[in-house]
């Protein structure tokens, strides 16, 4: 089963987790990756970051990545939490979860569904420190870690 | 007719989130090249064109990224915006 | 930061993970690995799992797989919690989190941590069927696991 | 004395979970091979050799993974377990 949301609120870990867990075959293996706000960057301090993104692509692109996830991996379940709008500094930002038979596949499908969403998801961050807003540049590692899936 | 957005740091560069165009402005054709589309805006808005060619632009047609020589139909959404950073 | 519990009583994976979250630096990445027990096996139904440890060399294992970890990737914070005893079916086994500034760290961190735990910590598990008991045999694929972090 | 300690699926075939030897028991000497003190359990229980050829065992001499070369002397914990299946 693949759940998807988009949303502006902070989700529960937890629920997300127990929801998981529950599949018509038990999975032996669940990995999660949360992604949460640094207080700091190259431009200094950080008190938020504000998300913009493209609604329309966003929910496609995001469902194409666990689709392919999912045809290449045996899992049981997929879910993919992204939030967008203004989030102070050590909050959650990102879940991915995925629940598998195996903890190999579960890694591995866990992994490739967040390097896929940080290269082809359209969403845009801008940092706010107490000087400035600026818009983060992408980052050449996160393109780099696409080649292990080719 | 055609709706174009932008998004993100390009948004705030060209100060404009989007606009609507009737493909027979563009052309006296049923379709064209996104290239052709990018002449006619950059024609319309000339400061356009240095903003576009000083970074990296990421084009979608009905949210599917593409090149310069997609052709576009009435009734496309076409979204230009610059590198992702989510996550 | 290292924590590591060896315990009969289930865990709370949501306690787990908060604390992952909070450390000095703060995070941008946590994974979570979680183990559960699956209600088949190639001895047919399984009602639950016993798990046997050698108590003596179990912390000591996992204490040294976690540094080991802590020396190969910047870490902020590892935790590991393994049960011991009897565990129903579907029941939670294992938990490995690490908390990181990085993404690709996080995710390789903590499935490094697992594959050393798989080969090198003395659990043994035996499979409790409606009528049988059975030492579960280790697979090829654990100890093959290793070959990626050499 | 030297602590011996057998676990999991081992224990069972051998029906004991560990037992306790005087070095001086085993050896003049005040240390002795992993083999000796083998062949000394062996020789003791003759049906424990072949639960030991039969399949795989680990060694662990105060909590450290060791073969059967490995010196032991008073005071020593010797584990003997099958593969690990944990996790």
């Amino acid at each position: 089963m693949i759940n998807i949301h988009i949303q502006e609120a902070d989700f529960d870990h937890s629920e997300l987790y127990n929801g998981l867990r529950s599949a018509n075959t038990p999975p032996g293996a669940v990995v999660t990756f949360t992604g949460l706000v640094r207080d700091f960057s190259s431009h200094g301090d950080v008190q938020a970051i504000y998300l913009e993104h493209y609604p329309a692509m966003t929910e496609k692109t995001l469902h194409k990545i666990a689709v392919t996830a999912q045809e290449r991996w045996q899992l049981e379940n997929i879910v993919i939490v992204h939030r967008v709008g203004k989030i102070t500094a050590r909050e959650q930002i990102v879940f991915v979860g995925v629940a598998s038979l195996h903890r190999k596949e579960a890694f591995q499908a866990c992994e490739y569904i967040m390097d896929y969403l940080k290269n082809d998801a359209p969403f845009w961050k801008k940092e706010i420190t107490p000087t400035h807003e600026l818009w983060v540049e992408n980052k050449k590692s996160d393109s780099e870690a696409l080649d292990k899936w080719r | 007719m055609i709706k174009i957005l932008f998004f993100a740091r390009l948004k705030d560069q060209l100060n404009c989130s989007g606009l609507n165009l009737e493909i027979n402005d563009l052309d006296n054709q049923s379709s064209i090249t996104i290239r052709k589309l990018l002449d006619y805006l950059f024609n319309k808005n000339p400061s356009w064109q240095s903003t576009f060619e000083h970074q990296q632009v990421f084009i979608a047609v009905n949210q599917e990224i593409v090149g310069r020589e997609t052709t576009i139909k009435d009734g496309d959404e076409v979204a230009f915006f610059p590198p992702v950073t989510g996550g």
